[in-house]
């Protein structure tokens, strides 16, 4: 019972981390209609930066700097390179983001090396805030849900009560539109992506002191974003919301369970075999729900693109 | 451009990547790792190592057979089976006898495979593998091969060595085991079964888990569900980020107990822990390196950390690969004579820097070496990791760990 | 009317010299090759541009003929492989006489089985949906490869011994000069299969498919059974660069399922263009070369790779085989010599500005990586001292001056373009 | 008496809550050329996109020559004879024209989704593109890619295309929309060319065009038809000059 509550705190605190990643991604998605394979490079610049600044001027001005300068960086990127590709259609785009990825990993190495980084915790909020049973739960990881809440509330009054985000609502659902009516659509293009790969930076300052920051942080990520946003629709931030969340207490708890696939071969009325090694199916004996926790999210998704083509809460075809 | 390659430009690019060689007296030793991607670190710091013992035992020494020297040629395998292959192939067309790789068992099985079929046929140029870290047990039991010697302990051997010492420990009541879903993780957890299980009966391993390599993003469940296990002690074979990720969600989890690993040192890993890891991670393996057994070994490090002020002695086995090379060669007396020089492997006895006597065994090609216990602290570092001021400390040792263990292996000798 | 006859009557249906011809000469490079780099290193990586090209044709018949982005496109191959190498292992177990040469032949099979397993839901749709769910399957199949040890083989894979089976006219492919020869075949082969299946109802279908799905629907195809049909020739070809794959390298590992090496085929074909049937084949060259001998000489050649790539997005979304095929009106025109001088005026400072560049680069990370006190290093034959200020000023020096004069002729060479390109040409 | 080639029986459409289509009934004989006009929003393309199956219907029937065309796509609706052509001109733009016409051919042409013949060697089949492209008048831009040509040809190409599968009912959606008068008459020329024999259902704004054409005219307001009948008599028809006809004709002067 204890470990459920917590396994429910850390699948929160996954959650909203993804939930970060996949909003900016979501905006961009189904505003411009690619699918940026470099969102998650954005949030591996996002710790690296932060790391940077930290060492001078300790985390909290990494918290603040660094999502700014990643985002700027983000909308560099769109009005220098992703424009110039953006005549040539949608998948020269996604080529564009794929090499942008390998430049950006590349780049990391480049300047901080291969190993991981030390980027800790600041040490104010280094200590346990409270225990479940004889698990600590730790006060970053409390900083981390209050931080993810707060990017989603101000994401939900800026998109719901400004105007900038009633332009963006209506591009979300008719992209072509939104031209016709004279709004400047390069820059509100421009600013979406900014916004978003800041998000993504802010995501990989906060994350990157949990999940570790090394050079692989970025492609760890990568696909399970793209993931977490099909699910739950394209352009709906409630679904990325629903679907973040999902996919992080879902991993959660595959991760936490112990349940055996022997025990479904024993229901399907299977003897278990003596000799193991001679056995075709010894590997799904011994297999574990922890084992495949981490593809559970792309089965998923495989299912409900098969079943439901634009997700959960999507309105427009993926 | 890498100072090791001494092909042109122009010449490479016409596929003539043959044996060009500028330097027809050096005897080249072809270094396989990953020199590009996000393993590159792993891969350059182990050339570096090898470069270094290379120059200062070998070459500074007047080279072997009377002046010949040691070249270390590097070719980057981007953590590639078959990239590991081609490069193999580039190496042997370049004349190249001895080939030295070890991170990654899958390469290494991948390597000695083809260097097996290789030597089969084209018995009249021979290749030889030098596996300094490599630790899938398989490779010096059922995979067993002439051309393929281990200079590490096998993973086997080092679970031996740190379940004696947990044996020791009467505290220890519950052991969490958890690995990497893949062979060597498994390796990991099948031997610290059975050798818990015959040292210590009443110790109940009360988990016993495989988590897919290289994909977990977030390890606080495993161990949340550790602690709630009410585990005194976790085992776990992890490496790199996967270490880290895992060590840094146990202790934040406000797991009290040891963490015992086999790699959770060095190439950033020793800073990222700091202070945090101090008292709870240990780590098995061989070499000693803190504190250091004689002058000579500490000179060496001070050498080193000289020329490579970044860098650290993290795979100091490949000390011994060099030196045991020179003295194969100068036994058999030739530098081609591939067969003569693995006949001058077998059973040869090394009185290794670090301090350790290393026998190779000749019916498996295993060395046979001390295992240290060694504990993630900042006192008595001497030789710190990361600069970090932290370093694996020896604790413990476990003498000639393994120097009766049975194999399976059935050599095939030509 | 006798316009349309006379049309069709230059237009025999029977092969012609002109359309046999590039087959004919590729035939002949493939038998030359060997003769000219005859290291075994050579014909290795010979080998593995041959199998690259038929995995790169095989995805651009997805990518390029059916517009459908795949991202999990390796399966297929490693499927296809991964037979290949256990049915090499029956054959050395029970004895079974089959001839190596035919294996391939298994690997399409099973490429293509796996194909219209997966297709039958995945090509409902085309466009993210089918990117995506390729993507989830690709994943899924990955992770089953570590997970499902006893077909996989887990982290180190399954090997086996291709001089096992039936001698093939008394070969037994010891070497990789006979698997080389093999290899050519079947590249040949499938090359002119996957031609000929793009001239195809099905194959004309499918380039009407990737242009406007709903037009191809009213005009009584189903664009799903199109896509369908495409992607399951798709995994045939795929399984057959598997089959190669395990006869080259006699082993496979989960890195042949992974979406890493979906990934790089997606970048290998773009590279070399989707929009014609040869692109890929420039591309699988140009990255094999890239990625085995650059990386013999720079640490950063993933850095170099990267930023080609992002270039040639940027700049030449048609891939390499666009670039050569934006010369054919010039040529047809006959206003190709009009090109050369602003080429050489503009092109030979450009490279000249990037090498230095990259030398820039080289000194900058060799300066921060090497041992302290060594300050030696050689950057294109030209031994000097990184500690001396000299070669941080010639590359950038050299850098801003090429590219001076690069932007200041570039206008010329835009001119002379446009001209070469205009039906009276230079005459005007 | 033959089926209808064409019969829509209480045919209905809702988008939400609104309805567009609201209980369409209408029979279309073999051999007739009609012609459906209404105001702008009054559901005309939508008619079309629910008899082709583009759009699944709400309520009511279609029957192509009396076989119900509930549930079937529009493959297969095409594949039982129904062709059409689009309002926003829809071709396949980066094939060649000759490509085009050939690819609208083949499955008439019985080459289904054959992969081991090879489409430049059936003659057959180039002859019988080349004849549709001198029909069309588009000879001269054979090779050139779809995309490059005139709005006008492209248009001409779109004809082509929807009638080379040989369908006996060919459906027109606007196929002189934003034509200038010299290329409306060519389209005009070419369509009365191409559907000789066959029946022919239009949309069409251009009254001329319509009263050119057609041999009997339906009028579609609000998604009902409130007349059916030959040009004279739908003209002459009061409710008809009251709702639509009376502004459009002054809108034409």
């Amino acid at each position: 019972m204890e470990l459920i509550l917590v396994n429910l705190i850390d699948g929160l605190v996954y959650g909203l981390l993804l939930f970060m990643l996949s909003a900016g991604l979501t905006l961009i998605f189904s505003m411009m209609g690619v699918l940026n394979f470099a969102h998650a490079s954005f949030y591996m610049l996002g710790a690296y930066f932060a790391y940077q600044i930290s060492t001078y001027m300790g985390f909290w001005m990494g918290l603040l700097i660094a999502p700014v300068v990643v985002g700027i960086a983000g909308a560099g990127v769109e009005r220098y390179g992703l424009r110039r590709v953006h005549q040539y259609g949608h998948v020269p785009e996604l080529i564009f983001t794929f090499g942008l990825a390998l430049l950006i990993e590349e780049f990391v190495q480049f300047i901080w090396g291969n190993s991981q980084l030390p980027y800790n915790e600041p040490a104010i909020l280094d200590f346990a805030l409270f225990s479940i049973g004889s698990n600590d739960i730790a006060a970053y990881k409390v900083f981390m849900i209050f931080v993810s809440i707060g990017i989603f509330l101000a994401l939900l009054y800026v998109l719901t009560r400004t105007r900038v985000g009633m332009v963006i609502q209506a591009a979300l659902s008719y992209p072509r539109t939104v031209e016709n009516l004279g709004h400047n659509v390069p820059l509100v293009f421009m600013g979406v992506f900014g916004v978003g790969t800041g998000l993504a930076g802010l995501a990989g300052v906060i994350a990157g002191p949990q999940l570790g920051t090394f050079p692989g942080m970025a492609i760890l990520l990568g696909s399970i974003v793209f993931v977490t946003i099909v699910i739950g629709g394209l352009g709906s931030l409630w679904g990325a919301l629903v679907a973040s969340l999902l996919i992080g207490w879902m991993t959660t708890f595959a991760a936490s369970s112990s349940f055996q696939f022997a025990d479904i071969l024993l229901a399907l009325g299977m003897e278990k075999p003596a000799e193991m090694s001679e056995s075709a199916l010894r590997d799904l004996w011994t297999l574990t729900l922890p084992q495949i926790g981490p593809i559970l999210p792309y089965m998923l998704m495989v299912l409900v693109l098969v079943v439901r083509p634009y997700g959960l809460f999507g309105k427009r075809d993926a | 451009m890498r100072k090791t390659v001494k092909l042109g430009l122009g010449a490479a690019l016409a596929l003539t990547v043959s044996a060009s060689s500028l330097f027809a007296e050096n005897i080249k030793i072809a270094f396989i790792e990953p020199l590009s991607g996000f393993m590159a670190g792993t891969g350059t710091s182990g050339l570096h190592q090898y470069e270094f013992a290379a120059e200062t035992l070998v070459n500074a020494n007047g080279g072997v057979l009377g002046g010949d020297m040691f070249e270390i040629v590097a070719f980057d395998n981007k953590l590639s089976g078959k990239e590991s292959l081609v490069q193999l192939q580039v190496a042997i067309d370049q004349g190249i006898r001895f080939v030295a790789q070890g991170n990654s068992s899958g390469i290494a099985h991948a390597l000695i495979d083809a260097i097996n079929k290789h030597n089969k046929r084209n018995p009249d140029d021979l290749v030889m593998f030098l596996n300094y870290s490599a630790v899938d047990p398989a490779l010096t039991n059922d995979k067993c091969s002439f051309w393929h010697f281990r200079f590490d302990a096998n993973a086997d051997f080092k679970m031996d060595a740190l379940t004696d010492v947990m044996a020791e420990n009467e505290d220890l009541k519950k052991v969490y085991i958890i690995g990497q879903d893949y062979s060597f993780g498994k390796a990991v957890a099948a031997a610290a079964v059975s050798d818990l299980g015959n040292k210590r009966p009443d110790i109940e391993v009360v988990g016993n888990e495989l988590h897919p390599i290289i994909k977990v993003k977030d390890f606080t469940p495993y161990a949340r569900k550790i602690i709630a296990s009410e585990a005194d002690a976790v085992i776990t074979g992890n490496w790199g980020a996967d270490m880290v990720g895992l060590g840094k969600a146990i202790l934040d989890s406000g797991f009290e107990g040891p963490i015992y690993t086999y790699y959770a040192a060095a190439d950033g890993i020793t800073a990222t822990f700091g202070e945090a890891g101090k008292g709870s991670l240990y780590l098995v393996g061989t070499d000693q390196l803190n504190p250091p057994v004689s002058d000579r070994a500490a000179d060496y490090i001070t050498a080193y950390k000289t020329k490579y002020p970044d860098g650290d002695i993290n795979q100091a086995r490949i000390v011994n690969v060099v030196e045991m090379l020179a003295k194969a060669i100068n036994e058999a007396g030739s530098a081609t004579d591939i067969v003569a020089i693995a006949n001058a492997f077998e059973g040869m006895e090394h009185d290794s820097i670090w301090g350790s006597k290393i026998v190779m065994r000749a019916k498996d090609h295993q060395a046979i070496q001390d295992i240290h216990i060694s504990e993630h602290t900042d006192e008595g570092a001497v030789f710190d990791y990361d600069n970090s001021g932290y370093a694996p400390v020896v604790k413990s040792t476990v003498k000639m760990a393994g120097a009766d263990s049975a194999t399976t292996c059935d050599m095939k000798r030509p | 009317m006798s316009d349309t006859t006379q049309k069709t009557a230059v237009r025999p249906t029977g092969v012609t010299m002109s359309m046999a011809l590039p087959w004919l000469i590729a035939g002949a490079f493939l038998l030359v090759m060997p003769y000219v780099f005859t290291s075994n290193s050579a014909i290795t990586i010979m080998n593995q541009m041959a199998i690259t090209i038929i995995f790169a044709l095989s995805y651009n018949m997805l990518l390029g003929q059916a517009g459908m982005l795949s991202f999990g496109h390796a399966v297929y191959m490693g499927v296809g492989g991964f037979m290949c190498v256990h049915i090499m292992n029956y054959v050395e177990d029970y004895s079974i006489p089959l001839p190596l040469p035919l294996l391939p032949l298994f690997g399409g099979l099973f490429g293509l089985g796996l194909a219209t397993i997966v297709g039958s839901f995945s090509t409902r749709r085309a466009g993210t949906v089918f990117a995506m769910i390729s993507l989830g399957v690709g994943e899924l199949i990955a992770a089953c490869s570590i997970i499902i040890v006893a077909f996989f083989g887990g982290e180190e894979g399954v090997s086996g011994d291709r001089t096992m089976g039936l001698p093939f006219f008394g070969n037994e492919f010891l070497q990789q000069i006979d698997v080389y020869y093999l290899i050519s075949f079947w590249v040949m082969l499938s090359a002119l299969l996957m031609f000929l299946f793009s001239r195809t109802p099905v194959g004309r279908m499918a380039n009407a498919v990737r242009d406007n799905p709903e037009r191809a629907e009213f005009l009584g195809y189903s664009a799903r059974w199109v896509r369908y049909y495409s992607f399951c020739a798709a995994g045939f070809f795929a399984g057959i660069a598997g089959g190669l794959f395990a006869i080259s390298y006699e082993i496979l590992t989960a890195e042949n399922l992974g979406l890493l090496l979906s990934g790089e085929i997606l970048l290998i074909t773009f590279l070399g263009g989707v929009g014609f049937f040869f692109g890929p084949i420039i591309g699988a060259i140009v990255f094999t070369l890239l990625q085995t001998v650059l990386s013999l000489q720079t640490e950063l050649w993933q850095l170099y790779v990267g930023a080609l790539f992002v270039a040639t997005v940027m700049f030449f979304p048609g891939g390499l085989a666009g670039v050569l095929m934006m010369h054919v009106p010039a040529i047809r025109l006959g206003n190709a010599k009009l090109l050369v001088v602003p080429y050489i005026k503009t092109l030979i400072p450009a490279t000249i500005g990037i090498l230095a560049i990259s030398g820039f680069i080289e000194i900058l990370f060799y300066s921060r990586h090497a041992p302290v006190g060594e300050t030696e290093m050689t950057v294109f034959w030209t031994d000097i001292d990184t500690a001396s200020i000299v070669p941080w000023i010639v590359t950038v020096g050299l850098a801003l001056v090429c590219f001076w004069i690069t932007k200041r002729n570039a206008p010329e060479l835009v001119e002379t373009w446009h001209r070469a390109n205009a039906i009276d040409g230079g005459k005007a | 008496m033959t089926a209808a080639a064409l019969e829509l029986d209480g045919l209905r459409k809702s988008f939400g809550k609104t309805e567009i289509i609201r209980g369409v009934n209408l029979s279309i004989a073999p051999g007739e050329r009609h012609a459906i006009i209404g105001p702008n929003g009054a559901g005309k393309s939508t008619l079309f996109n629910l008899i082709t199956g583009r759009f699944p219907n709400s309520g009511g029937k279609v029957s192509l020559h009396g076989n119900d065309l509930a549930g079937k796509a529009p493959f297969e609706i095409n594949r039982m004879g129904l062709s059409r052509s689009f309002q926003i001109t829809n071709i396949f733009p980066k094939m060649s024209v000759f490509e085009n016409v050939r690819c609208s051919l083949l499955w008439s042409k019985g080459y289904k989704y054959s992969f081991w013949t090879m489409v430049s060697k059936s003659q057959d089949l180039t002859d019988a593109a080349d004849a549709i492209l001198e029909q069309i008048n588009l000879t001269a831009r054979r090779d050139l890619p779809a995309g490059v040509l005139s709005y006008a040809e492209q248009r001409a190409l779109e004809i082509g295309i929807t009638m080379a599968g040989g369908a006996d009912v060919i459906m027109l959606d606007e196929p002189t929309a934003g034509m200038s008068h010299s290329e409306t008459d060519y389209i005009v020329d070419l369509i009365r060319k191409v559907t000789e024999n066959k029946t022919l259902i239009m949309v069409e704004h251009d009254m001329g065009v319509v009263f050119g054409l057609a041999d009997y005219i339906s009028v579609l307001v609000y998604g009902e038809i409130i007349a059916t009948g030959r040009p004279e008599e739908v003209r002459a028809n009061p409710k008809v000059q009251e709702a639509y006809l009376g502004a459009a004709l002054e809108e034409e002067h």
